[in-house]
């Protein structure tokens, strides 16, 4: 287990974390290089499939990050992703996908040295639980590749 | 990769009092209002919002005097400070550690003999009986301090009124008190 | 249901007549208080003051007893046990770790669910109600409540009542025919636990106290802790000295007024424990207009309309 | 089969310190789909953006990604050399390998990895970008203000004489707000009054400038260039048209007992009342809840002694519609109400007071006609104490910011004090003056030094009232922090400026964003200190933190430059990333199924119906429809819709799975 890099994906807003992470960069706060990041105009826009695709496809935690409650550039959409977080989070405990890997949080345009913390602290945690190989047994996943497949 | 992170820095005054209380020196902005409203402060070596500019110091010449201050001897906790501290510094929190510090380095002052003797004389009949015996508590103190004919006037009218119980109460788990005392003077705290 | 009752060493000492008058006022209103068996001391300020561990361990052992009992309610009439009692069960539940480790010295066990009471408290849960109507002898004096420190700080742990002015004793005294006066040392400090080690600083705090209420024509003070009275009756002659004057105002226990205000008698009450001697004259009953200084509290919005 | 080229930037070292970027361009060559590949020291320079557009024009790219900085930096920069090379400006993405790589990662072989598995994602992200035309929408040419304070006046002004058409909505009955109120102002002690009256009535005056005082803002629709605005004008029961402003109902009315909001407490006013002798307009309004004709159905003294009769028991409120292209908020600040420090016992005794309050007392036209006599008794204070930070930097009772123009004012209070009553000591207890400003320091300097204002540097712990003194406990910190005990005539709290209560309902009416203070949100706090996040929407004085007035005019006219420079387009061009509802034709078919989710969570009311009709014209299906003008490009529908038939250009469906896939997939 010593050598296991896990795979995170990074779900953010553009506005807020998606700019926050820059100031990461611009302050040279080092953080470990096994997040990317995807970047989306608004955690409103973020869907929960997309959550299960990255997992599909061999993630071993996702982060989801968005502006502050009440700092939403669009007013409102992070409200809705936090609701939407709340109801998925109950079903896939319930599916069985191991909602500890996913990590939802806030982090503003100004906190920087708040996204090399996310990060660390959610590579430390995702090395410590290691690799998500659970996800492809769970039944769901198959019923998840032929809705996909049905897709394209 | 956080390098920065795990440097080790050798430990501030205010970060082992952090540490130690958890309260946070540095939040103090030297404001007063602490000195204003305590009701001690005019009999204080150093009030405390000096008390507090004085820990930010990381000066041990500093900490030194504190540690050997009547100050610490003089709160009584009244907690007038924290209630009006505009950023919450627990002070009255902060004295309790201090005064344990002083105790345990043998700094204390030689003036606050009295306010020490009354204390040791206090838990000691505690220590005894398992409550706290008014009479013998006195007696211990006057000991400790030989302040023999303070208040000698008034223990007789105590006694007209009732007020004093010539014979102490010892409970019957007088034994788990002593435990008590042993365990936590094991826990290497202040000895008593 | 059981209430336990913890009165603390200077109750059964120095501070008798505040357990007589309690127990004496409950019994009015048929209220059973059951002592809890084998109490310690709480270990007041000389514990906290130098060893933090023993300051939890002795409130919790008290806990841990009435726990045993099956007592959900503690009623702990001295302001400083209280407030040890309070800030104990505060910490203990705010930290785990140190919970674990107290529980292993006091050896027993320990869930921190028992409610503690003071003396205000206690009275607005199971008296306040029946009050107004078992009042046959108002308390018609002017009357400055003191609450000194340790009843209602810390706010942030024991939530009791404002911090700055605060109004619960005031409104029993109301309730009990009194007129309750407006000051400003309602929660200044008496000096606590130094009245033996520094009789001098004490002699000072008490007495500024004290001038303040009787410069508001105060006739009695009122208080709910066996220290603040200790340091404002049986300091009085040092106060005196220090203020270069006689006050004569007599300090009661709230139980005390409330007692007198229900009918009880002096002795019953310990009145005649006292060291400043308690003397009441007799007053004819007035409508219950308020005093001139009170009404200025009447309407603290007043300015913001 | 995609024709891509790769572009991978050194930025001088910042990239390739850390980044083998010759290596990223070798591999990136290897991609499906990629065409070209190359790596250079600076993309965003002149030479670079040449060498893109030529390898556009000589290899037919038909998708490109560049390598480099965030896309937040330069990606405008190279959609324009895109389309001039003739190639759609949306056919090209950019991987932040600088910001989120190069720069936040060590020299090893993994951060390389890393930047070419972004290059990687981006790539295929790439070939699924659509060609897209940015959209255009007309501007209406009239600014709507929001509040008619100093920095509304200023800004209403600049703009109207730049030529453009102005609506002020003042909630009070007239403007002027705080300004008005000042008895002096710092740093030059000229009056406040004389200063703001002129301007005032060149508001009411101005050709181009519409006032609807008594009113308030209730709706706000549409985006920049095109808001629909809804004004509520509450009815003041008169006619102004008729009136005449004789002022003979206000001196008539019975009712005269209610605390006068302009005077802040410390003098009467009728039901019936113009709020100052200057106000704008100078008519006046019922007080309906403190009427006796509303309250018990008789009086109408005024009425009856309204020589033109224009008095209108039975008016309504009215809704207007205003068409805007572009909103400043100039709602200013509120002060703290004082009774939150009950050990200073505002509230309780009449003569602490708070700094608005002393400005009236101080006012040549305030209650006491500019003496300096205390509330309780009229008395002429000899000792006064002014407390600094009255609530401010209290994050325990107050807030935790500082409120900038208290140490100021203070210092002019002890000043004007000192002016009038010449035997008196002015006392400041204060913990640091900050007196940053043309001629501050100089100001409180002159507050010490000339007028002798005693200032202690400490927090007042508690006041109380002792035989008519109050009695102040402070401490002096520089003499060792000693006991402090004034015995003072009457003490003024110089209590916070806190945002306007209304803030933020008005911030959720107009959608702007706001702080944890409720302060609305500048842009960028350096950059854009005038603009929100919502285009077209920009801020003016202290609704978006304490200002001075100094401080809020300029941010006025920084304001009314940016609503002039947008008025002077025709035609606004906005980025087409916006949501869309799938259709095909014909019949027009989607596999929207008119669950209308969308338009419930649409923060921008930019989901239609639309009515698909037979061909004889009924109705047979209602599907969602985006308005291209009004949507923002959140895409919290697109999350939501339960068919996928929304999406939204730029972050599609297929965009955004591919990306993950080719991600984790390498």
């Amino acid at each position: 287990m010593q050598d296991f890099e896990p795979k995170i994906v990074a779900f953010v807003c553009n506005w807020c974390t998606y700019a926050g992470a820059d100031l990461t960069g611009t302050s040279r706060t080092k953080y470990a290089a096994n997040v990317k990041i995807i970047r989306f105009p608004c955690t409103g826009r973020i869907d929960f499939m997309i959550l299960m695709k990255a997992f599909e496809n061999g993630a071993d935690g996702i982060i989801v990050s968005g502006c502050h409650p009440n700092d939403c550039h669009y007013s409102t959409g992070n409200f809705h992703a936090r609701r939407r977080w709340i109801v998925f989070r109950n079903l896939m405990n319930f599916t069985g996908i191991d909602t500890e890997r996913i990590l939802f949080s806030w982090v503003s345009a100004a906190e920087g040295f708040k996204w090399a913390d996310v990060v660390n602290n959610t590579v430390a945690k995702i090395r410590e639980m290691g690799p998500y190989e659970n996800y492809n047994k769970i039944a769901v996943s198959t019923l998840l590749k032929e809705e996909v497949s049905n897709h394209e | 990769m956080s390098a920065s992170h795990d440097q080790h820095h050798p430990m501030t005054l205010s970060g082992e009092l952090r540490m130690d209380t958890g309260v946070i020196i540095n939040k103090c902005y030297q404001c007063g209002k602490c000195s204003a409203g305590c009701p001690l402060s005019s009999e204080m070596d150093y009030p405390p919002s000096l008390v507090m500019r004085m820990l930010q110091t990381d000066d041990p010449k500093n900490y030194d005097k504190l540690l050997k201050s009547m100050t610490i001897w003089l709160c009584v906790s009244c907690e007038m400070c924290l209630t009006r501290c505009p950023m919450e510094i627990d002070i009255p929190r902060l004295m309790d550690n201090l005064r344990q510090k002083s105790v345990r380095a043998k700094k204390t002052n030689p003036q606050a003999k009295k306010i020490i003797a009354f204390h040791k004389s206090f838990l000691d009949s505690i220590n005894y009986t398992g409550r706290l015996y008014e009479m013998g508590m006195v007696v211990d103190y006057k000991m400790r301090t030989g302040a023999m004919t303070q208040d000698v006037m008034i223990a007789p009218k105590m006694f007209v009124k009732g007020k004093l119980n010539p014979i102490p109460e010892i409970i019957k788990g007088r034994k788990k008190i002593a435990e008590i005392f042993n365990r936590v003077q094991n826990n290497k705290e202040v000895k008593l | 249901m059981k209430i336990g009752f913890y009165p603390g060493c200077s109750m059964k000492g120095g501070a008798r007549e505040y357990q007589e008058s309690v127990v004496a006022l409950a019994k009015v209103f048929d209220i059973e208080l059951v002592e809890i068996p084998d109490w310690n001391c709480c270990g007041a300020t000389a514990a906290h003051n130098l060893n933090k561990e023993l300051s939890l361990s002795l409130p919790a052992r008290i806990m841990a007893l009435a726990e045993k009992e099956g007592i959900t309610d503690i009623v702990v009439p001295c302001a400083a046990c209280y407030n040890r009692l309070s800030v104990t069960k505060h910490e203990l539940a705010e930290d785990a770790s140190l919970c674990s480790k107290v529980t292993g010295i006091i050896d027993l066990k320990y869930s921190g669910k028992t409610n503690i009471l003071n003396i205000i408290q206690f009275i607005d849960k199971y008296i306040t109600d029946k009050l107004e109507e078992k009042v046959v002898k108002p308390f018609n004096y002017n009357t400055a409540c003191y609450y000194g420190c340790l009843l209602v700080r810390p706010h942030a742990i024991l939530n009791f009542d404002r911090v700055e002015d605060p109004q619960s004793m005031d409104v029993l005294v109301k309730k009990s025919g009194g007129n309750a006066i407006d000051w400003a040392f309602k929660t200044e400090c008496c000096g606590a636990g130094m009245s033996v080690s520094r009789t001098d600083t004490v002699a000072r705090l008490s007495g500024d106290i004290l001038k303040d209420a009787s410069d508001r024509k105060a006739e009695v003070m009122v208080v709910a802790c066996p220290m603040c009275h200790s340091n404002l009756d049986m300091r009085r002659p040092e106060i005196n000295k220090y203020l270069d004057e006689k006050i004569s105002m007599p300090v009661l226990y709230i139980s005390q007024v409330l007692g007198l205000a229900v009918g009880l008698d002096a002795k019953t009450l310990g009145l005649n424990r006292h060291m400043t001697e308690v003397i009441l004259p007799d007053k004819p009953v007035k409508n219950a207009e308020p005093a001139e200084v009170s009404k200025k509290v009447a309407n603290p919005e007043k300015m913001e309309a | 089969m995609s024709r891509i080229g790769v572009f991978v930037c050194h930025c001088g070292e910042n990239i390739s310190a850390t980044v083998n970027c010759e290596k990223v361009a070798q591999i990136s060559k290897e991609l499906k789909g990629v065409e070209f590949s190359t790596d250079y020291k600076y993309m965003c320079s002149d030479p670079g953006q040449t060498m893109l557009k030529e390898a556009i024009k000589e290899h037919k790219l038909d998708g490109v990604v560049v390598a480099a900085c965030s896309p937040r930096m330069h990606e405008p920069t190279f959609r324009k050399a895109c389309s001039e090379a003739g190639l759609n400006p949306y056919l090209c993405e950019m991987s932040n390998i600088r910001e989120h790589c190069s720069w936040v990662h060590p020299k090893d072989d993994l951060t390389t990895e890393k930047a070419e598995d972004l290059v990687r994602v981006m790539v295929e992200k790439v070939k699924k970008n659509k060609a897209l035309n940015s959209i255009k929408v007309p501007v209406t040419k009239t600014a709507l203000v929001i509040g008619g304070g100093v920095a509304g006046i200023q800004a209403a002004l600049d703009i109207a004489n730049c030529g453009h058409k102005v609506v002020m909505v003042e909630k009070q009955p007239s403007i002027g707000g705080h300004m008005s109120q000042l008895s002096e102002t710092f740093p030059t002690l000229d009056c406040s009054q004389c200063i703001l009256t002129p301007r005032m009535v060149e508001i009411a005056q101005h050709p181009n400038i519409t006032l609807y005082t008594y009113a308030e803002v209730e709706k706000v629709d549409g985006f920049i260039g095109n808001f629909k605005i809804t004004v509520r004008k509450k009815s003041k029961s008169l006619d102004e048209h008729l009136c005449t402003g004789c002022g003979l109902c206000t001196t008539k009315c019975p009712q005269k007992k209610i605390p006068n909001e302009f005077e802040r407490g410390l003098g009467f006013r009728p039901a019936i009342y113009v709020p100052f002798p200057q106000a704008v307009p100078n008519k006046p309004v019922i007080d309906r809840e403190n009427c006796t004709y509303y309250i018990k159905g008789k009086c109408k003294v005024c009425e009856i002694v309204c020589p033109t009769k224009a008095i209108r028991f039975d008016q309504e409120d009215e809704l207007v519609e205003i068409e805007a292209g572009a909103i400043v908020l100039a709602t200013g600040f509120d002060v703290l109400k004082s009774d939150f420090f009950p050990e200073y016992g505002y509230g309780k005794y009449k003569d602490v007071i708070d700094g608005l309050q002393f400005e009236r007392l101080a006012s040549a036209s305030g209650p006491t006609m500019g003496e300096i006599r205390r509330p309780s008794d009229g008395q002429i204070p000899k000792k006064i104490v002014f407390v600094a930070c009255a609530g401010s930097r209290d994050p325990a009772k107050g807030i935790e910011y500082c409120s900038k123009i208290c140490c100021m004012y203070t210092a002019k209070h002890a000043m004007l004090y000192k002016h009038k009553v010449h035997d008196g000591t002015p006392y400041v207890f204060y913990m640091d003056i900050r007196a940053g400003g043309k001629m501050y320091e100089e100001f409180v300097r002159r507050a010490i030094v000339e007028d002798e204002t005693q200032y202690i540097r400490g927090r007042v712990s508690t006041i109380y009232e002792k035989n008519g003194k109050l009695i102040v406990k402070g401490a002096d910190t520089l003499m060792g922090a000693e006991p402090v005990e004034i015995e003072a005539d009457m003490v003024v709290l110089a209590t916070a400026g806190v945002a306007n209560h209304g803030a933020e309902a008005l911030a959720q009416t107009v959608h702007v964003s706001y702080d944890a203070y409720k302060f609305f949100a500048e842009a960028h706090p350096k950059l854009k200190p005038v603009e929100t996040n919502t285009a077209g929407i920009f801020l003016a004085g202290a609704c978006q933190a304490p200002k001075d007035i100094p401080e809020s005019v300029a941010a006025a006219s920084g304001a009314a430059v940016k609503v002039a420079a947008l008025f002077s387009n025709d035609e606004l061009t906005r980025e087409p990333l916006i949501a869309v509802v799938n259709r095909q034709a014909p019949p027009v078919f989607s596999s929207c199924v008119g669950c209308f989710l969308c338009q419930s969570v649409c923060p921008y009311q930019a989901i239609e119906r639309e009515e698909i009709k037979n061909r004889n014209g009924e109705v047979i299906k209602t599907l969602a429809k985006v308005n291209e003008g009004l949507c923002q490009g959140c895409g919290t529908c697109v999350a939501l819709c339960r068919t996928k038939a929304i999406d939204i250009h730029g972050y599609s469906n297929q965009q955004v799975y591919t990306e993950v896939m080719a991600l984790l997939n390498d």
